[in-house]
């Protein structure tokens, strides 16, 4: 599968970080001929936000920039089983984006329309139609946010978030890329403006190229380099449920409500709500998050009171002041690259970002499916505009 | 003019004698005035004293505006209160002072203190008011609050500013009362939650013929 | 075979209550009312509960602690419900779960046979070439994947779940000896201390101890066997009210600064302690061996409760493999109780006997030292036992039996050690995971340090409760040569392919090797990879063992053995227990006027927290009341602020970006705010009341957020002003229709002409000695007056002027009427129209902002925005009149591509056709021009971009 | 519920008690260049470790204050008004 290796003296591209994005990056790094290349995770693959995610992929964004990135990582997704020979266990359910509001009905609208414009298998659905596909949930004016209606959107899903991770792991390796688990980046240097070499608690290697792709510890390995990042880093709690018979055969979002749940194929409920509103690097689950999740689910299901909560945890969330990445050169430092800002919705973008990150790499410029997500839009206050439709994590 | 108590919804669902006090329609009793004041004495019992004055100030000079309404007012710490049988004056920070009393007395109060050095605000229609009474109001309230609110830490005269059932409320503890001052939107939704965790430890709502407004003397 | 005993020769039994009896897969069980659904069931011979997850295989009660799959349940159609840990009731449903059609004869036990073929991982490996497969083999997976059932006919729906908080000086999780002694030393220094327990009753593994207490420092208990010291021990404290006990209780989680969460039943306890003592104890240890999930094969400790807490004897031709003294105490206890104790199985190697080995070797049964067992035989049902070397190999001896006993040593249950941020470390000197140095206001007693006697157990317990007590550094604990028990190697290399290391999920010692030779060599991935752990028990019975395994397996020494990480809950915690009550969701806000609306058969309208009024009748025949009539709205949500003192024009200068020195007393304004950003996220009026006296509304979302905001400014700023929040000390209503002026005439002395009162102005004056405050403003278009007034009149003045207005036809108006009337004027909402990036300037009230000031908040971010010019526009439009109504957010395209989207649309009933607000590409905002909407349907119809207002244009009706 | 936040007048509560605003920051003079006003706005240095943050006791006493807090831990932090905010930070807080 994939071997530990020496470090060697020298790598073309040194890659911080073996989540979902580094070992993609890698992994199509590779597939342009660039094989010289170093993962470096400081704990295991897929310790980070790869791991601690709920496994959601979807394309149903609010913007033209978010529609056409996250539709090019679906698309990615769908073949990517077959390309890298692991199955990923891509469950294409269907995804539901509920809306408790007017204003949040008008918003699911304008995302089915945007997304109707730009290829993307959308649409609204009325409480009644949600019904019949989710006979469980409650649509009446009982609850304290009733259901008002329903963005659908067949294409979404859920997948095996780690398997994604192994198999982009073994694909990078096989074809000449070294992943480097326990090896922590201690400092990055930088000489005459340019990336000369990384230092490590394995020893020091030289580089031409560094790119910090950490989620949520990057304002922290950018330091090392006195960048400074708009980034806030947030936790994100999520939980599992203990195994049932297949009940929920859909991903199933609420923005009012902060929650998401699907179920997998092993049969557990696997559920999410929004970041917690103070920035936390500690990873460490509360009891509140478990209270008012369960507040939440049941004005949705009510018939899900016994079900009972298996394991909790917590990970990281890079939150954006506009709810889009950065995945960009940085142009104080050449050869430095940052891949972050993932905020809550990083997952479902490993394929595209892994992908778009290569090709900046190989070619030194950005292509233009990620010119928005430029690090320049915050000095020059040219914000993306996913920040009005952010739900939660979903 | 009459003034609504915000929970006059609730007066309508219960066979309530209402009675007209300084202004303001209250309840007198919920039906049963002996059965309250069994609860009074052996259970737990949840009254609404929305109607009395509340009056806040605010501002580096509040405690000497404080002063002009209760003589020592000044001097209390912060989470102190300062009462008589009429009034009491509670101090909720260092700038911040909460001067509850007896409906209509409001008016002259307001009078006395100097508007100029602090900011005043009537918020006697913007705060609610219910009271837990009986010996077995702690158990509501350990239902209701993440607060530690045991009676040897949070002694009479004590006043804490946390939420209940995640209402934002001021509380002020009396030696027989605890008094839950709270915005006024919110009245209706935390008398419910109240009653809603209060059946099983013997808590019936009741009026001010069984609990009348008191503040008790005392620091 | 197993049988309900009724004497027993060294100790006496339990009183087991009343008889009843319940149903289990349909058969009729007879039990006790003191039995847990298990030891029913094992008395009852019932020994095959459930199906294993993945093959099938067949399982039965193991620990009977309620920590493993085997436990779980259905009851009265309840899924995953523990039996080891649920009373029995009379006429209860109990069913096994993922079984079809039954427990005994269960058509998926064939994925068993298959075991060998299955690589590991094998889900990885199979299914996905090509692309259409694994739809397919996915829904086949799903028919089967799950254990229980969720019960869909929501029977229990209504089950009242209750919250609790609890402030204890010390909280004391489990009630054994350690846990007992700790809160009477926390008691002895005069603290409240709350004792929690997960059994039925206190004692701990003491309760199933007859060996005498020797030496221990409380001499009462001295000389008598420790289920009976433990019971007086329990007296004593039980007299001290300081104490308070739960037991049936779980804590499931400890979290940051001391909070304790425990359930018990349907109640949820949320314990915040100023110290937390853990004395969780230990469960036997899990081994690793050929078939070593059959049934009939059951820990040490369970059996021990079997026979001391029920009288059950769970099989009669008994081995025991041991490792310790504690398996020949077993021993006894099944010799006692009438069982035939075929052999001991002694991993230790022969030395000098313990004082129970001496007893068990008087009563002739045999001890086979240096031994363990390589495999078991027996498919629902364990039959024969094979044992041999501890180093492997080939067994070398056979013994049939119906019950094997496993007393391999110990287990701490570190989980909540854990949780507290530790991990557990193997210490090889105790042969046990273990949990050092725990953080401050955090102790820890008692076995999970390593199994002790009970006198060492009680002073060790009294010392940590005393130091708990006065928050004092946590004692040692140490143990002895002799107290250490062995602990066996992680496996038995022996022959075969079923040695289960995750029972829950099924994972084998093979695949976990297999996939540590893959590249999975970090624990944790071992543990996504394989799912071991991750199962009903996360980990609980196979942490160690998952540990110590991977560890030799990826070449390090097992003294380096770190198991995964330990995550809350501890034990499943359903969703009821954790939402509690429905009150705790998010309160209701009422206004002051809201029994009112109530009167007016209202349908409400949810804003956030607050019930506001839909509408009444309908919004469109309701815009008719206002057009021609006179209508009256609650607007009591607004935001109300009062800013007055010497700096007030210098704070609203800098808070707000408009200038206000010319701003005179009597005056009304609409108000815009930005953040500094730039963004605009808030309009309003603001009103000159008294000379330096404002007076501003907000919208209703942002009453206390632009309260706590101005609040934060005069604090950094230093201000000389007093900024009084007046949201809910003011109620207001907007009276509004040509006729407003002639109603509200009547009721106020002033003189209310358009000259004395013009459009936007305030006055103050009062209704019926109510003093109130007007100001003449035009959300809605027409003449109007909002009359804002203190609270506690909010019903009596609505019915004053509902009464007063009859003559003039007032009819009250909601919410969404209003939207239609404004959008007939063309007025934007904040949130509603704009969004998290919209300049004022593209909005269209960059009119609002006079950036020619030294500083305000957003004067940089809005200077960028103005030189840099518009991208966008907000612009109002209208439909031709046969067009449909489109949606709410529906798109603006041109030629298919997306150039804007609609925020607002409705149909107009004054001018009788579609009217809306759109954001489109500022070279497409022109007056006149035309774009096209695209319907939800697809169906496309144009609109034309107007540059003022569809109803009433010049504002004549505004200002008459 | 989660840690416990210390607000210098009510004491410690359960950090849902709180509203967070940000970590502490300089506010540049009204006619820094923009590249100031956006780093103001938009950048953070986002410690994991401690840092000094505006924190809200909203359903408490409704006072403003600082934090001083390790991110990693929550654990040992420090709570003081701003009065008490060292002077050379406030100045360099500027804006007044």
């Amino acid at each position: 599968m994939w071997n530990n290796h020496e470090l060697k003296k020298n790598y073309d591209v040194v890659i911080i970080g073996g989540g979902a994005h580094g070992l993609a990056t890698a992994y199509y790094l590779a597939k342009l001929g660039i094989t010289n290349v170093a993962v470096m995770e400081q704990k295991f693959i897929g310790y980070g936000g790869s791991g601690r995610n709920t496994a959601i992929l979807r394309s149903n964004y609010r913007t033209e920039e978010g529609i056409k990135f996250y539709d090019q990582s679906l698309s990615l997704y769908e073949d990517l089983a077959g390309e890298l020979d692991f199955n990923l266990m891509f469950s294409r359910q269907g995804h539901f984006t509920l809306g408790h509001s007017t204003a949040a009905v008008s918003g699911l609208v304008t995302r089915a329309e945007n997304n109707k414009a730009l290829g993307v298998d959308s649409y609204f659905l009325d409480p009644l139609e949600i019904k019949k596909m989710l006979p469980e949930i409650d649509i009446s004016d009982h609850p304290r946010f009733p259901v008002h209606g329903a963005l659908y959107h067949p294409p979404g899903g859920i997948i095996r978030h780690d398997a994604v991770v192994w198999a982009y792991a073994r694909g990078a390796e096989r074809k000449g890329a070294q992943i480097h688990q326990l090896t922590e980046v201690q400092d990055i240097l930088v000489e005459n403006g340019k990336v000369s070499s990384v230092v490590t608690n394995r020893g020091t290697v030289s580089c031409n190229t560094v790119i910090s792709v950490v989620a949520g510890w990057s304002s922290e390995v950018c330091k090392k380099v006195n960048i400074k990042l708009p980034f806030v880093t947030h936790p994100l709690q999520a939980l599992v449920t203990q195994s049932y018979k297949p009940w929920l055969n859909h991903v199933v979002v609420s923005g009012t409500l902060h929650i998401y749940l699907s179920q997998t194929d092993r049969g557990e409920l696997v559920c999410g709500n929004g970041i917690d509103t103070y920035p936390h690097y500690g990873m460490r689950s509360t009891l509140g998050f478990l209270e008012s999740y369960a507040a939440h689910v049941l004005e949705l299901f009510p018939v899900l009171h016994n079900v009972a909560v298996q394991r909790q945890w917590a990970g990281l969330c890079d939150m954006t002041p506009d709810y889009s990445p950065i995945i960009s050169p940085i142009d104080e430092i050449n050869g430095f690259y940052v891949n972050g800002g993932w905020g809550t919705y990083g997952f479902k973008a490993s394929p595209a970002s892994g992908y778009n990150t290569a090709q900046m790499v190989a070619n030194g410029k950005a292509p233009k499916m990620i010119e928005p997500f430029r690090y320049n839009r915050f000095v020059e206050n040219r914000l993306v505009g996913e920040k009005a439709a952010a739900s939660v994590g979903s | 003019m009459i003034k609504t108590s915000p929970l006059s919804g609730i007066y309508r669902n219960h066979p309530v004698k209402l009675t007209e006090f300084s202004g303001w329609q209250i309840a007198d009793n919920f039906g049963n005035a002996e059965r309250e004041l069994i609860h009074l004495s052996q259970g737990s019992v949840l009254a609404d004293w929305s109607h009395i004055g509340k009056i806040s100030l605010s501002g580096s000079d509040a405690a000497k505006a404080a002063e002009q309404t209760i003589t020592g007012a000044s001097k209390i710490e912060p989470l102190r209160s300062l009462s008589n049988q009429n009034m009491a004056a509670l101090r909720l920070t260092r700038n911040d002072y909460l001067i509850l009393c007896q409906s209509g007395m409001e008016t002259d109060l307001l009078e006395k203190i100097d508007h100029k050095i602090t900011t005043v605000i009537d918020q006697t229609g913007a705060l609610g008011c219910l009271v837990l009474g009986g010996p077995r109001r702690d158990e509501v309230l350990q239902r209701s609050t993440a607060m530690d609110l045991r009676r040897d830490r949070v002694i009479a005269g004590s006043v804490i500013q946390s939420s209940i059932h995640t209402v934002s409320m001021t509380l002020y503890r009396t030696k027989h009362f605890d008094i839950i001052i709270h915005p006024r939107n919110l009245s209706e939704s935390l008398y419910d939650a109240l009653m809603d965790v209060g059946i099983g430890v013997g808590l019936v709502p009741c009026g001010i013929s069984t609990v009348p407004v008191s503040f008790e003397e005392g620091k | 075979m197993a049988k309900r005993i009724t004497t027993h020769q060294y100790c006496d039994l339990p009183d087991l209550g009343e008889r009843l009896s319940f149903k289990f897969n349909g058969k009729n069980i007879k039990a006790f009312t003191s039995d847990s659904i298990t030891s029913a069931l094992i008395a009852s011979e019932k020994t095959l509960l459930t199906r294993s997850f993945k093959y099938h295989r067949p399982r039965g009660a193991y620990d009977v602690f309620g920590q493993g799959h085997e436990s779980l349940v259905t009851v009265n159609k309840e899924p995953n419900i523990l039996a080891d840990r649920t009373r029995v009731e009379d006429g209860m449903f109990v069913e096994s779960q993922n079984v079809w059609p039954s427990v005994d004869f269960d058509i998926a036990a064939v994925n068993d046979v298959l075991v060998p073929m299955l690589p590991n991982g094998f889900y990885y490996k199979m299914f996905h070439k090509p692309k259409w497969i694994w739809p397919i083999a996915e829904h086949q997976i799903r028919k089967v994947a799950g254990l229980g059932k969720i019960d869909v006919t929501g029977k229990h729906v209504d089950r009242r779940y209750e919250k609790h908080y609890r402030f204890p000086d010390v909280c004391v999780v489990g009630g054994g000896p350690s846990g007992l002694a700790a809160a009477k030393g926390a008691l002895d220094e005069g603290k409240q201390v709350l004792l929690i327990d997960d059994n039925p009753e206190l004692g701990g593994h003491a309760l199933h101890s007859i060996l005498p207490v020797v030496n221990c420092s409380n001499s009462a208990l001295n000389g008598i066997p420790e289920y009976k010291a433990v019971k007086k021990l329990i007296e004593e404290l039980a007299e001290n009210t300081n104490l308070e006990v739960m037991v049936n209780t779980s804590v499931f989680g400890l979290y940051e600064d001391n909070l304790v969460a425990a359930q018990c039943d349907a109640n949820l306890f949320k314990i915040r302690a100023e110290s937390v003592v853990l004395a969780p104890g230990a469960t036997d240890r899990h081994l690793v061996f050929e078939n070593n999930d059959r049934p009939g094969i059951l820990t040490a400790r369970g059996v021990e409760n079997l026979i001391m807490c029920h009288a059950v004897l769970p099989g009669k031709d008994t081995v025991v493999v041991t490792t310790h003294d504690g398996g020949f105490h077993t021993a006894l206890l099944l010799k006692g109780a009438g069982a035939n104790v075929v052999a001991i199985i002694d991993g230790r190697e022969p030395g000098s006997d313990g004082e129970f080995e001496k007893q068990v070797r008087n009563l002739a049964i045999p001890i086979y030292k240096g031994l363990t067992v390589h495999s078991a035989h027996g498919k629902k049902r364990i039959n024969r036992v094979d044992v041999g070397p501890i180093s492997g190999g080939d067994s070398h001896q056979s013994f049939d039996c119906d019950l094997l006993v496993m007393a391999v040593g110990f287990k701490p249950q570190v989980n909540l050690l854990s949780m507290g941020r530790k991990r557990p470390e193997w210490d090889s000197q105790r042969q046990i995971l273990r949990v050092n140095d725990l953080p401050s206001g955090m102790y820890s007693t008692g076995d999970v340090h390593g199994t002790a006697s009970f006198s060492r157990l009680y002073t060790e317990g009294t010392d940590s409760g005393k130091a708990a007590a006065l928050n004092d550094d946590a004692p040692k604990t140490e143990r002895t040569a002799d107290e250490i028990i062995m602990a066996l190697p992680a496996d038995i290399e022996s022959a075969g392919t079923h040695h289960f290391i995750c029972k829950c999920m099924d994972v084998t010692r093979t695949e976990a090797k297999a996939s540590i030779d893959e590249g999975y060599d970090q624990v944790e991935s071992l543990k996504r990879y394989s799912s071991m752990g991750m199962g009903p028990c996360q980990g609980k019975a196979c942490h160690e063992a998952v540990a110590r395994l991977a560890a030799i397996d990826t070449g390090i020494s097992e003294a380096k053995a770190v198991p995964t990480t330990m995550r809350p809950p501890f034990s499943g915690v359903s969703f009821g227990v954790l939402a509690g009550r429905a009150p705790h969701l998010s309160p209701i806000r009422r206004t002051p006027i809201h029994q009112c609306h109530i009167d007016h058969g209202v349908k409400f309208l949810d804003a956030g927290q607050w019930k506001r009024p839909d509408s009444y009748t309908n919004p469109q025949e309701e815009v008719g009341f206002v057009r021609n009539g006179l209508g009256m709205i609650d607007v009591s949500t607004l935001g109300k602020i009062e800013i007055n003192g010497p700096d007030a024009v210098a704070f609203l200068h800098f808070m707000l970006p408009a200038k206000y020195a010319k701003f005179e007393v009597g005056r009304t304004r609409y108000s815009i705010m930005v953040g500094e950003d730039g963004i605009l996220f808030e309009d309003g009026t603001i009103s000159h009341l008294e000379q330096g006296k404002y007076y501003l509304t907000t919208t209703t979302g942002n009453q206390d957020a632009i309260n706590a905001l101005f609040q934060w400014w005069l604090l950094v700023e230093d201000f000389d002003v007093q900024v009084k929040n007046l949201s809910l000390a003011n109620a207001a209503v907007n009276v509004t229709g040509a006729a407003s002026r002639e109603f509200l005439q009547k009721l106020v002395e002033i003189d209310m002409s358009n000259k004395a009162f013009p459009y936007m102005h305030c006055r103050q004056t009062s209704i019926a000695d109510v003093p109130v405050s007007f100001y003449r403003i035009g959300f809605t278009g027409e003449l109007g007056y909002e009359i804002h007034f203190p609270a506690e009149y909010g019903e009596s003045m609505w019915r004053y002027l509902m009464t007063e207005g009859e003559t003039f036809g007032i009819k009250p108006f909601g919410v969404e009427t209003q939207r239609i009337l404004r959008l007939e004027k063309g007025h934007l909402i904040p949130g509603t129209d704009s969004d998290a990036l919209s300049s004022p300037y593209e909005t269209g009230v960059g009119f609002a902002i006079k950036d020619d000031k030294v500083d305000f908040v957003g004067k940089a971010f809005l200077k960028h925005f103005k030189d840099r010019g518009l991208d966008n526009k907000l612009v109002p439009y209208q439909l031709d009149p046969s067009s449909p109504i489109p949606d709410d957010g529906v798109a603006v395209l041109e030629n298919g591509e997306i150039a804007g989207r609609v925020t607002s649309s409705r149909m107009s009933p004054t001018m009788k056709r579609g009217i809306g607000l759109a954001w489109v590409r500022n070279d497409m905002s022109g007056s006149g021009n035309n774009f096209t909407i695209r319907l939800a349907d697809g169906q496309d119809v144009t609109a034309t971009v107007l540059d003022h207002a569809v109803y009433d244009p010049e504002g004549l009706r505004l200002k008459s | 519920m989660s840690f416990q936040l210390n607000c210098p007048n009510c004491g410690k509560r359960a950090v849902s008690e709180f509203t967070f605003k940000s970590e502490l920051k300089i506010r540049p003079a009204a006619d820094a260049d923009f590249s100031e006003w956006t780093d103001y706005v938009y950048f953070r240095e986002n410690n994991m470790g401690r840092q000094v943050e505006w924190w809200y006791h909203r359903s408490g006493c409704q006072s403003w204050f600082l934090a001083e807090r390790d991110t990693l831990n929550n654990t040992d932090h420090r709570s003081f008004w701003y009065e008490d905010l060292e002077q050379n930070s406030k100045d360099k807080n500027g804006g007044n």
